[in-house]
């Protein structure tokens, strides 16, 4: 891990409480936006679970390639296209390594976690999938890890399975091997709840899994722009994430998959870089990964892709996550010491990501959301994705604040305060 | 023009020049007023309209029942759940259109779909509408129109439905 | 059409020859690529037909949307999120008005070109082409529109049809008749083919697919970025283009339907904003343009396309083909003048886009496209995923020179003294 | 390093500095004398090893006919099309291999990825390559170093194959 560069604080503790490994006035001078002004005051961008802020090595990244480089890649022999097709792959490589991907090739390149999903349901699923098989999925998950294998059941005649979310916040893992069983093809799990903040055991889930012949497919759309994730020590089949919830642009996401089952698998869609021969009659496909990447490329969303993973890896995964978890000590407690709010998921900040979603007895979440937008406070209201979950707890909306590299304890006492400052309207 | 933000040229934004000073406009004391304790909740026996009209994305939901003599709305119920602006406004049509004909609800509608969106209402119906006054603070909040909405657009279409039977 | 603005020239005649409406070096300067040198010379960027080079208005739009207003869209209370919806939708409304759409919710947002052909094929005609059906496209078509047709036929057991291309590059007409007939569910063609430039007869194809009840798809990547083109006067029920083609970024592409078409379609993928409401059991679709779009949009990029729209629409949609048009026809000229040359496609430069391909008897295309290189002139070599087409020239490869609204003829000139040079190798 | 260009910070460009010289380095005599006149082009009897071998992304293609008598590769004969580059590679393989033992071919093939790949490669090893030297001027492009090894790749393949029946 490098300890130069900005973000990175090399002195042992500036900060007694917090930002001891990430130096985070350094890290938010790169973020531009962060000077923004929101309804006369300093933004305050709690909805990270949502998209992430970028920092400017990643615009930079963006500008200079449409500015020096820009040409469509694979097969051009003029410099700009040989350029192109050199970052846009060197980009996958990162990726691969950010994640400990075996070989780059099992890297594809998707619009977002959403399509990640959608193409593994699509593909091998499709495939693997029969009558009378089962899908294992959470009570927790996003409904783009909800509705592709509701409508994958109901086609194949096949059983949607859920796992269980205790009261706690914390899937329950008592009865998987029951859940879990020689008829389960496939168990697709969130890393960690976008709502909740849980964080679930997916290796052992993942081993479950394969105990039984079934592959693991992991939601890290909420894990891999939070903490250290390597997909060979989870042993994941295939994993998915979106860019611009890890510091990236949006309309570029990946699929991480083991090379034998990406290399079985039937295409997704069909044209372009995903061709090896056509003829009037057939066609063959390419090799991995451009069998599963149809059409001109996202080429400049995926180089800013590597410069947001080359952002993070300067900072170190172990010291996001380590900041994360201290904004959450601090936020639950902080959230926690008000009246009349209600937290949903684990209690124990050491067992979830930077995500805290709550309720107030008095005042509705929109309302909530639009006071602290006055003060330049951003978070996020609504079932966030995830309404059945939501709806457990009897409600059909929640208030969520959600943590990122440039947040500071500091505007979580805003958001404090916010909240107070919004029940003098709401609480008599 | 095309300038460097010709990108975003029309941006509507939200419309409001900041500052917690603009929530009193937003949450003036009728409304907070409504929406603590709504009127016209109880349930309305034997109602010639009965809907549950509801948005998904903000989990606002209400349960309207009329009942209708002849042209006239004789009882008004509604109850459910929703944020301060769809509660206090459905609190407040209850209240309007009890013992109104359906012209009259119609032209409320109207008229309130017109204050909304920032189009002209004139002074005498203005006077009509009456308390619903307060919810005129919601246009410098376009992304809550559709809450303050939300009961009145159901009322309505739902009112001309009866009728035309 | 305005008249002010960079590369508005509204003085009648400043060039006798060209950019009598353009004004070309205005427009020059818009594109900070185009200052760079390639192999100590200036870039002369040819390849057009692949990807287009960005003006510095869609580039920052890019860095403004970033510096100032991310936030993922729809469903957020607070401000950033509001505009960032605001723009997200502007764009869209932008684009319809560009092609003429009839309604914003007409203009799904996808990957790409291909994204959009394999949506429909995916969809409609999955619902809609049965056993003993058939599908008509042309023998000029790109994979993209090949590869996806070939496998639907496939899998429903319908017939694929090609329609014929004359050795004058142009589409047989005579027996469309017979070729689109009662059985025929969908026509999919190129509005303007990538290889030979020619510009079908689309209306007259919607026309024919019409009379026998068909719907008919165009793909017009390579029309709409170089021509005006109007929805409702070709009566298209599909339309599908890249932005990356028309001086926006790579990452997203258009779909355009018919209302009526587009709501009666399943969904293509499914999660995030596409759902209106999700229990544990099943979900239920959003409205148009939503129900299309699954998860986080590519939000940044969409908001450039609609700067690249407002780009070309102050250039005049005209004004661009009149450009081309006088390109394409200097460039006919003085590449047949040079020995050893065949052009592929219509003679008559009126008759086509600013597309010239062209192979040379002793120089191979490889070989070609490296000396331009070496001379700054970025030209495409191969089979322009076009693998049928080129190789019924008996033929593996062609050079491909396309032009857009920044060539001059100097730069034809450019390309025409590089061939001769790179004669002095090959040529005895 | 987080500069302002770090998401470019490995191109590997073309590798070469520009102009029309470099093309003298790709384009060498022997080069363009091979792919006007390609040895070894006759076709082989009864072949031991018959193979085509093509990059459709480019359109080369080549078909490698070889006669092996025990360990040594007793004809050759190698038609095709392709660019100049693949073209003269596939002509100054046929001249090399014919009369040698599978484990010489072997060794040139090691010895030639490794001259593209600009790996280090003996004093020993180039003089055995000859004339093939011409093509490391290809190195500068990275690009059409495929063109250069695919009969190379082709026919080595092929040779451990046939030797492994
Ligand atoms: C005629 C035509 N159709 C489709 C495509 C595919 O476009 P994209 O690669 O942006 O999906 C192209 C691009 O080369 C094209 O020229
Ligand atoms: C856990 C989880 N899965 C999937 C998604 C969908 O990601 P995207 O919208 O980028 O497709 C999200 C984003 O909210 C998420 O939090």
């Amino acid at each position: 891990m490098s300890t130069t560069g900005p973000g990175i604080d090399v002195s042992p503790a500036n900060d007694v409480d917090i930002g001891r490994m990430l130096d985070v006035e350094a890290v938010r001078a790169d973020f531009p936006i962060l000077s923004r002004k929101i309804n006369d005051r300093p933004l305050v961008y709690l909805d990270n679970a949502a998209t992430t802020q970028k920092p400017r090595q990643v615009i930079a990244a963006l500008t200079n390639f449409y500015e020096q480089t820009n040409a469509n890649v694979h097969r051009g022999v003029h410099t700009l296209s040989i350029e192109a097709t050199d970052a846009y792959e060197l980009a996958r490589t990162k990726v691969a390594k950010f994640i400990n991907a075996p070989r780059p090739e099992t890297v594809i390149w998707t619009r977002n976690t959403s399509e990640s999903l959608n193409l593994v349901a699509a593909t091998w699923a499709n495939a693997h999938v029969g009558e009378g098989d089962n899908i294992v999925i959470t009570a927790m998950e996003h409904h783009s890890n909800i509705v592709p294998w509701q409508q994958l059941a109901a086609r194949k005649n096949a059983e949607l399975r859920y796992l269980a979310v205790g009261k706690d916040g914390l899937l329950d893992m008592a009865n998987i091997e029951s859940i879990i069983d020689s008829r389960t093809k496939i168990v697709s799990v969130t890393h960690v709840s976008n709502v909740l903040g849980t964080v679930n055991p997916v290796a052992e889930l993942a081993n479950r899994a394969h105990e039984v012949g079934a592959v693991i497919l992991i939601d890290a759309a909420q894990s891999v722009p939070h903490m250290p994730v390597d997909v060979q020590a989870i042993d994941a089949d295939f994993l998915c994430f979106s860019a611009h919830k890890m510091l990236g642009p949006t309309g570029i996401g990946v699929l991480y998959g083991k090379y034998d089952l990406l290399d079985e698998m039937p295409p997704y869609m069909y044209g372009g870089d995903m061709i090896l021969e056509v003829t009037y009659e057939d066609a063959t496909w390419n090799d991995l990964p451009y069998k599963f990447e149809a059409g001109t490329p996202n080429i400049a969303d995926a180089i800013a892709t590597g410069a947001a993973v080359d952002y993070l890896s300067e900072l170190g995964m172990e010291n996001v996550w380590e900041h994360e978890q201290q904004l959450t000590a601090y936020g639950m407690d902080q959230i926690s010491s008000l009246n009349h709010i209600t937290i949903f998921g684990p209690e124990d900040p050491a067992l979830k990501g930077g995500v805290i979603s709550f309720v107030h007895d008095k005042i509705h979440p929109h309302d909530l959301g639009t006071a602290l937008d006055q003060q330049g406070i951003a978070i996020r209201t609504g079932h966030h994705c995830a309404m059945p979950l939501v709806r457990s707890y009897g409600v059909v909306a929640a208030a969520r604040a959600s943590f990122y590299v440039y947040n500071t304890k500091t505007e979580i006492d805003a958001l404090v305060d916010g909240i107070r400052e919004t029940e003098r309207y709401f609480v008599r | 023009m095309m300038g460097d933000r010709s990108g975003f040229g029309g941006i509507g934004g939200t419309g409001n020049a900041g500052g917690l000073d603009e929530l009193n406009d937003l949450y003036e004391a009728i409304i907070l007023d409504h929406y603590r304790s709504p009127r016209n909740t109880a349930p309305v026996d034997s109602p010639d309209i009965d809907l549950e009209v509801n948005n998904p994305f903000c989990g606002d939901e209400f349960h309207i029942q009329l009942k209708v003599d002849g042209d006239t709305v004789s009882q008004v119920g509604i109850t459910g759940r929703g944020c301060a602006i769809s509660q206090a406004s459905a609190s407040l049509l209850a209240e309007l259109v009890e013992g109104k004909t359906s012209s009259e609800v119609r032209a409320a509608v109207s008229a309130f779909r017109r204050l909304l969106k920032g189009e002209e209402v004139s002074d005498e119906e203005m006077e009509k509408l009456g308390d619903i006054e307060a919810l005129s603070g919601v246009r410098k909040f376009p992304v809550r129109i559709k809450c303050a909405l939300l009961s009145w657009v159901g009322l309505g279409d739902a009112l001309e439905e009866h009728l035309a039977k």
